[in-house]
């Protein structure tokens, strides 16, 4: 909780942040066994064989030996072939969000963090989320680098501009937690902070129920995709034969004019918008001009709304789509 | 841990202070001070250069992976792009250039064997042959700014076609690539003409041919730069 | 040059011999410095150079610490917050880390180890000084013209497009400057290849040679790699091209690979030397040859050969691939092997040896504890998952502070007094030189340790305001910084002190193998009266002690010359 | 520096083979060979900087030392390509479940 006092130590919020732990604290034991063991050595090597103590016994068998040389060897790399395995391993996991996660877009700009629930509530700063459950973050920058850092659930991911980063949590206590900035992005670095609020499953429904309706992104998206005049070549079914349709395209591979294959995620879609012609799809011309600059992140996140809501859920994967996009 | 012995062998053991005893054996000017003999000076220069050279490589390579990484992105933009550079140039500007590598083999070998006026008119050469592939670099750079190619502190760039970004990341590319080599070049030029006047005064003749060899590998350097930027930039197809 | 001035040679010589011909009295003008081609006067230059420099970024880390005290901003605006840490950053690992053993006791000592006249190229040599400091004049001016506020890791795009501070002049500084560092580099390697004395072979050369060789492969290969970055995001600002920039499908990650390419192998440029310094000292107050003498030798090898491995571990949270990461993490545990033996035999050196606890012991062990500590801790951030909650943080601050500062510069300052009476003839004053030794350790202690803590807290670095609860740490660290600081600003007196008034040095004054002992101190311009021919192995402490048992059976203070 | 180097002859017919292969590089961009343009190009590339580096550069008759130096530069540089792209050829691949 923010303003709990001096403390040695940071509270354990996520179901990430105990095993983190666990493994910070094997590192712990490792350091201070291998510090306490050399400093032991070096106190007790210079009582022993200090200048002034004519007592003891000075014949250097060997100067070399090399099967010790191997033990410290061979021991640290046990050591760290453990430590490795054990790292990568929750590396894995904390970057890999569960499915069907409360999805939740960030946009980070100099210096403020922009929350969109899916509903379409937005708040600055403050995260709201539910106490269990996970919840994915999708974030992006409108500048320069931004971090995601929330210390109580041991979570940091870069978000950068020009591409969609994700990470994920799934929070354990209810109360307020610091959000931090941790990659330098300019004067008010150390002023890009805000709350991460961890409601009841139930309180969270209500705080999202209170204050304006939204418009939920989907909508949004529609109402876009009708004012940039996408629907001129985008109908329904791709029946122009100018464009692959966007039904049952979010989360579905696809494949491009080079013989590749690459899945229509929410990277893709947002390169697609830009950068029409990096990826184009089999079969297809580059005629799509560039939304380049015309278009903000925020609406970015709500056309991609829009183009996933297009999608039948968690369906399986049409088998087609990898032939005709 | 190549020489596992020393190079510097014992027989040599002599007062350092009086600077005049190797005079009588050799000019003084061939020997600096701190060598025991010219054989060990002439390979302390050939590893300098050398270990020059592999600074040089990672400078480049820098580039290189640049330009392999955003290729990887859009290789399509990448040839679109690339078909606007004249590879017919470039290839003429390769083989100029593969030319004043040889002048400068060359030339390298009628130093070494103390042929003044040969070694004279082959580092003209070199440096007539260098002067020539910078004449055509400078004559498709002001090409490409007369077409809106060259987008550069603000000037337009004008691109007809998909992916416009990544063609200005090729142009980006051609011209920080080349104009780096260009300055590698240049620096080889200046070098060079500093040389052609030593020869003409009668310098850099055989013990004396440390200088021509060591530009020689430089320009030798240069020359294999651009043998991997003709076809990286010029023939992406 | 009023610093010049101060090494004049003894002033009282003995009284039946005129003064000695040295490096120090081969001329008194200021040209005879700034023209030199000696390599022991370019040492100094060096050494004044990198000195000015220290204090410059002390000085900077001094105000940020003391505006750390508070959690609010009220010492210095927000911006100059910024332009401290960063002057902080860029001084002290470009002009001060970098070059410092290297440059100073590397010039002084690599031909003199191995029995040589100079360098192999002594004019390079000098341009090297030259270019290092035409560099930090450019950095001056970026500071005195305004500062720099990009951090010293001149992230993309915030370097390239958005800040709005003088990146142009520094990033050109730091280019510059790192050309003197590859021709130090590429001078050392020919000179320890080419120029070692008869009947030294590799594995008779001192360690600290062995460190400098390993040293300047780093230089020489990883430095064209930061030039090229910084110089891509000096053409993006100056040209207004994007060759980072997202809007033209750059990738600002890819600045970070070239970045971390040439920067994290970097931290060994700066630890490895230490690491010779450290290989010199233990076995001269030990009385005996160093424990696994070649394992030390080969594990710098190995150590600068696997630090061009393992720069993606930098990366992690950054959105490099997660399988890149993997193969990051792995290799760099890969350098947790050398370090661990380097530290082993270190201590089992001690193990039967007959030590004595001058200055440069106690600076030697400090860095044997501060290294295990630093390198421990970088058990932590190899690891995947605990990086991801530590990086960026004052953990990733306390365990880089405890290899560059606890490592680098406490084998820096062991051997600037293991060797000051063969730079300068004279002795420095032993009470106060072991009494500083022992505030600078425990004040290093207080200043980093707590910011392990306050890093796993969560506390991110760069921060000029932060959350109340992180005071006291804080204050705690700023305490141990000012105890650091008075640690430090005893060295630069009594050094200063003992040029003019310190006790007259013999050849070797502390009884140490080594070519560089059988000289006179100060080493005369040509260092050696003839080439030496060694027939002896490395520190063959046994037949020195020995010798010096059969001059004289039962004074241990005697000093033996060889010279 | 050994003073074995390569004859006049020797450079000349090195010389005739670059400018041969510069044909070749040229003749095959003309050609669409699919993904196999790039590689060829590459090949033909590196062929002539060998060729520069052996005989105009004299590496052919040199030490083992500068051999050593060269190839380490290479090597390093080959480390620079083959981690960055590690991390660029499995971007895509992030697992998201």
């Amino acid at each position: 909780m923010i303003d709990d006092g001096f403390r040695l130590f940071p509270e354990q919020a996520s179901t990430h942040a105990p095993r983190v732990d666990l493994l910070y604290f094997f590192l712990l034991g490792v350091a201070v066994f291998f510090t306490v063991l050399i400093a032991a050595l070096i106190v007790y090597f210079s009582i022993k064989y200090r200048r002034g103590n004519t007592q003891v016994d000075r014949t250097v068998s060997h100067v070399e030996s090399f099967r010790t040389e191997l033990v410290w060897m061979v021991v640290p790399l046990i050591l760290c072939v453990m430590i490795f395995t054990w790292g990568a391993d929750l590396y894995f996991s904390g970057y890999r969000p569960p499915a069907g996660a409360l999805e939740i877009r960030v946009v980070a700009k100099q210096w403020m963090w922009k929350f969109q629930h899916p509903d379409g509530k937005r708040e600055i700063n403050t995260l709201h989320v539910p106490l269990g459950g996970a919840v994915k973050l999708t974030m992006i920058s409108e500048d320069v680098i931004h971090s995601m850092f929330v210390p109580a659930f041991r979570i940091k991911r870069d978000v950068l501009p020009g591409n969609y980063a994700n990470c994920w949590f799934e929070a354990t206590r209810t109360g307020e937690f610091h959000l931090f900035c941790a990659e330098y992005c300019g004067t008010n670095h150390s002023r890009m902070t805000g709350r991460v609020i961890v409601l009841e499953p139930a309180e969270y429904q209500a705080w999202l129920a209170g204050g304006n309706a939204n418009e939920p992104p989907a909508e949004a998206g529609k109402r876009l995709f009708e004012e940039l005049r996408c629907v001129t070549c985008h109908v329904a079914g791709g029946a122009t034969g100018r464009c692959p349709p966007l039904e049952n395209l979010y989360d579905h591979p696809v494949r491009l004019v080079d013989g590749q294959t690459v899945k229509a995620d929410d990277g893709y879609l947002r390169e697609s918008i830009v950068r029409p012609a990096a990826k184009v799809v089999a079969g297809f011309q580059p005629i799509m001009p560039s939304f380049d600059g015309q278009v903000s992140e925020e609406q970015l996140i709500d056309l991609i709304a829009y183009i996933k809501s297009l999608a039948k859920p968690a369906a399986a994967p049409a088998s087609e789509a990898g032939d005709r996009p | 841990m190549v020489d596992v012995h020393s190079t510097r062998v014992p027989s040599a053991v002599r007062s350092h202070s009086d600077s005049a005893s190797h005079s009588a054996l050799l000019p003084p000017s061939a020997l600096a001070h701190q060598f025991d003999d010219i054989e060990q000076q002439h390979a302390a220069d050939e590893l300098g250069i050398w270990l020059f050279l592999a600074t040089e490589i990672m400078f480049f390579g820098g580039m290189f992976l640049a330009y392999a990484v955003y290729r990887r992105q859009d290789e399509a933009a990448f040839a679109a792009a690339s078909t606007k550079l004249d590879a017919g140039l470039g290839a003429i500007n390769t083989a100029v250039l593969l030319c004043s590598s040889l002048t400068m083999a060359l030339a390298v070998h009628a130093a070494e064997t103390a042929q003044r006026k040969h070694l004279i008119a082959l580092l003209v050469l070199t440096i007539f042959l260098g002067t020539v592939f910078l004449g055509i670099k400078g004559y498709e750079y002001h090409h490409k700014y007369e077409v809106g190619l060259m987008p550069l502190a603000g000037f337009p760039f004008v691109w007809e076609g998909p992916s416009a970004g990544h063609a200005q990341m090729f142009f980006n590319l051609y011209f920080v690539m080349t104009g780096v080599h260009a300055l590698h070049m240049l620096i080889g030029l200046g070098v060079l003409t500093v040389l052609a006047i030593k020869a003409l005064r009668g310098g850099l003749l055989g013990e004396f041919a440390t200088p021509v060899n060591i530009t020689g590998l430089y320009w030798h350097f240069v020359d294999i730069v651009w043998v991997f930027l003709f076809p990286f930039l010029y023939l992406v197809r | 040059m009023t610093t010049i001035s101060q090494h004049r040679p003894p002033t009282v010589p003995a009284p039946d011999q005129p003064p000695r011909r040295n490096y120090l009295n081969n001329g008194y003008s200021v040209r005879s410095w700034l023209l030199t081609t000696d390599h022991k006067r370019i040492a100094v230059l060096y050494l004044l150079s990198v000195t000015f420099f220290f204090m410059i970024g002390g000085l900077a880390a001094s105000v940020v610490r003391l505006d750390l005290t508070t959690p609010e901003a009220d010492l210095v605006l927000t911006e100059t917050f910024n332009k401290l840490f960063t002057a902080h950053g860029v001084i002290m690992v470009f002009f001060f880390l970098i070059p410092s053993i290297p440059s100073v006791l590397g010039n002084f000592l690599v031909p003199l180890m191995i029995g040589a006249r100079d360098l192999a190229f002594p004019k390079l040599n000098l341009l090297s000084w030259y270019i290092y400091t035409l560099g930090g004049l450019f950095t001056i001016y970026a500071l005195v013209a305004g500062g720099v506020d990009t951090g010293w890791t001149f992230y993309a795009p915030y370097s390239s497009t958005y800040s709005n501070t003088h990146v142009m002049a520094t990033a050109v500084g730091i280019f510059i400057t790192g050309f003197s560092s590859i021709l130090t580099g590429l001078n050392f390697i020919v000179t320890i290849h080419k120029m070692r004395a008869p009947g030294l072979t590799w594995f008779r050369l001192p360690l600290f040679i062995w460190s400098t060789y390993a040293t300047s492969i780093i230089m020489v290969l990883g430095t064209p790699v930061l030039a090229i970055s910084l110089f891509l995001v000096g053409m993006e600002r100056l040209l207004k091209i994007g060759i980072f920039d997202p809007k033209l499908g750059g990738d600002p990650i890819l600045f970070q690979h070239l970045f971390w390419f040439y920067s994290h192998p970097a931290v060994y440029i700066m630890v490895l030397p230490s690491m010779g310094v450290v290989s010199e000292i233990i076995p001269c107050f030990c009385r005996k040859r160093p424990f696994g003498y070649a394992f030390i030798g080969f594990s710098s090898f190995a150590i600068a050969v696997f630090s061009f491995l393992v720069w993606g571990h930098h990366l992690f949270v950054s959105g490099q691939s997660v399988y890149a990461g993997l193969v990051f993490s792995a290799l760099s545990y890969l350098v947790a092997i050398p370090s661990a033996i380097k530290v082993f035999n270190w201590t089992a050196s001690l193990h039967k040896g007959s030590i004595s606890f001058d200055t440069p012991m106690l600076y030697a062990l400090g860095f044997v504890g501060l290294f295990t500590m630093g390198g421990l801790t970088g058990l932590f951030v190899a690891a995947l998952a605990v990086d991801v909650h530590v990086h960026d943080t004052y953990f990733i601050v306390a365990h880089f502070h405890y290899i560059m500062v606890g490592g680098a510069v406490m084998g820096y300052l062991g051997g600037i007094h293991f060797w000051w009476s063969k730079m300068t003839g004279r002795l420095y004053p032993e009470g106060w030189a072991r009494l500083s030794a022992i505030l600078i350790f425990v004040g290093f202690n207080l200043t980093f340790f707590p910011q392990y803590i306050l890093g796993y807290l969560g506390m991110p670095r760069r921060y000029h305001v932060y959350p109340e609860e992180f005071q006291v740490l804080n204050v705690m660290s700023s305490a141990g910084a000012s105890i650091l600081a008075v640690g430090y600003f005893f060295p630069l007196t009594y050094l200063l002190w003992s040029l003019r008034w310190g006790k007259i040095a013999s050849s070797n004054p502390w009884r140490a193998a080594g070519l560089e002992w059988q000289t006179s101190s100060p080493p005369p311009t040509e260092n050696f009266a003839q080439t030496p021919v060694v027939r002896d192995e490395a520190y063959d402490y046994a037949t020195i002690d020995a010798q010096l048992a059969a001059v004289k059976p039962s004074s241990p203070g005697v000093e033996l010359s060889h010279g | 520096m050994s003073h074995a180097r390569p004859t006049v002859r020797t450079l000349v017919f090195v010389f005739v083979a670059l400018l041969l292969l510069l044909a070749l590089t040229f003749e095959a961009s003309r050609h669409n060979l699919g993904r196999w343009n790039f590689a060829v190009a590459t090949v033909i590339a590196a062929t002539k900087a060998l060729l520069i580096i052996l005989f105009f550069m004299h590496v052919r008759h040199s030490a083992l030392l500068i051999r050593l130096v060269v190839a380490a530069g290479f090597f390093w540089l080959a480390i620079m390509f083959a981690l960055s792209l590690a991390d660029y050829g499995t971007r895509a691949w992030l697992p998201t479940m």
